[in-house]
């Protein structure tokens, strides 16, 4: 009953990460190897793809903390988008969208990446 | 299975167990936003209460039930006046309230675990939040909506 | 509350009880459609399970338990090997089968009532239905959907 | 917990009957009484809208029969359109689309009823 997967994309310097499925304790393996995918290919910055997540708990919240502290130590930098205004309300109420900035869709993530580049 | 509950002709409760076991807590999750959608809230507002119940349920299953599958999390559905009140119960000892606020920051450098957004999560997102024991040694986590 | 169901590692079962009120079917057939998902079934195949499980449940609240909001319904959802067995529980008698297969025709015209298609549409949207009557005299639809 | 009221449109012989919630025995009295102005204003066509129905219960099909026969005895005819892809095969397995028949939206329905006059 595993129903969550990865999607992982690696164009140069970015990866998009699709988060399929839901996102709890029990993705934690899952999203931690795809991730250092990330780093062997040398991935600079990372989108978190949320338009396929269903369900997000506060242990799956974790997931992505263990992740951004990867992230910061790599010096990667983190995106998101796709999240559901209820997820982004949640994000918020944590703290998180403070350290991955949320956007509507991947066409705008992409444009700010564009920009700060 | 016969539940009494007659003041101002309000509907009896609606029960829900299901077993300690992770994935689960959606069972119980839907069960409460369908209830809260027939009682009336929002749909923003069942979205606040799915939350809030799925992490419930996890501590219930997890720190109250130890994952122990055959040992239930009962999950009670009323409106009692004009709020709508969901008892999570589990067969654990409870806890020392309250528990240290997470800190993001900490939670990033490494100074504190992870994981520890359930309670933060849960008393934001319902009106009221109450962790009492029976007499029967079980642990109820009570949580209000307001109608 | 305790509930024991060791084969095959499968979870324990999930029960949710209604009060035999018009409306409560719902939360029944949420959660059943819930289950379903947890379990593996593909959305149209919910659906079905929903429209069975919501008439499964209007029955035992009419004709099971004569819409006495204090008598329950309970619904008891578990896997089975790989089909998913779904028990609804009434305090009533039951009732003799077959039931007389309804025709549209006559229900246009009068010469039946308009009533009448809940068993039909239970029949043909699961696998698998049967009726029994337990020794502690409740009354039992069993739906069964193979996974 | 009366969540179903009937939106009525009158324009000339057409009459739109949108049902908007849950369409269960409850219904039933507001379905009628929609109906019944629908023979006041002489309407000849009824379209029944069911792109806001959210849940229909066997005693809600019944209801529709109810209306199946008024209508047949007043010399009107019953088309629809909106329902999802489960309820058009709940309908089909009852055999109402043989006396309601059935259209993809709004447009097509009209369209088919200018073909028949
Ligand atoms: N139902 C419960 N039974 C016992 N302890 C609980 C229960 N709910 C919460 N707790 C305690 O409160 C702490 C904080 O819970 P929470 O904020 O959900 O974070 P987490 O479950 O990730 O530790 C838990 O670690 C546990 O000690
Ligand atoms: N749980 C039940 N207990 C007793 N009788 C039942 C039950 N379910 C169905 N029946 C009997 O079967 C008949 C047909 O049921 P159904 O097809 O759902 O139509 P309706 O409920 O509209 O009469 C009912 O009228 C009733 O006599």
């Amino acid at each position: 009953m595993q129903d969550f997967v990865v999607k992982l994309e690696l164009d140069g310097t970015l990866a998009v990460m699709s988060m399929q499925g839901d996102l709890t304790n029990e993705s934690k393996t899952r999203v931690i190897n795809a991730y250092e995918r990330t780093l062997s290919a040398k991935a600079r910055h990372i989108l978190l793809d949320f338009s396929h997540t269903e369900y997000i708990n506060s242990a799956g919240m974790s997931v992505l903390i263990t992740l951004l502290t990867r992230a910061q130590e790599a010096d990667q930098d983190l995106r998101a988008f796709g999240l559901s205004p209820h997820f982004q309300k949640i994000f918020d109420m944590v703290g998180l969208l403070k350290y991955i900035p949320h956007f509507e869709d991947r066409a705008s993530a992409l444009a700010s990446l564009e920009k700060d580049r | 299975m016969r539940i009494v509950d007659k003041q101002h002709d309000l509907p009896s409760p609606v029960s829900v167990v299901i077993p300690s076991r992770p994935g689960f807590e959606k069972v119980a999750m839907d069960a409460a936003s369908s209830y809260g959608k027939l009682v009336g809230l929002s749909a923003e507002r069942r979205d606040d209460l799915r939350t809030a119940v799925a992490e419930a349920c996890i501590n219930a299953m997890e720190h109250g039930n130890r994952f122990s599958d055959e040992t239930g999390v009962e999950l009670i559905l009323r409106v009692r006046k004009t709020t709508l009140v969901i008892d999570i119960v589990d067969f654990g000892s409870g806890f020392r309230h309250p528990v240290k606020r997470p800190v993001l920051k900490k939670k990033i450098s490494g100074e504190e675990p992870a994981r520890g957004w359930g309670l933060f999560l849960i008393e934001r997102l319902v009106d009221e939040v109450e962790f009492t024991r029976t007499k029967q040694k079980k642990h109820v986590t009570r949580l209000k909506m307001h109608l």
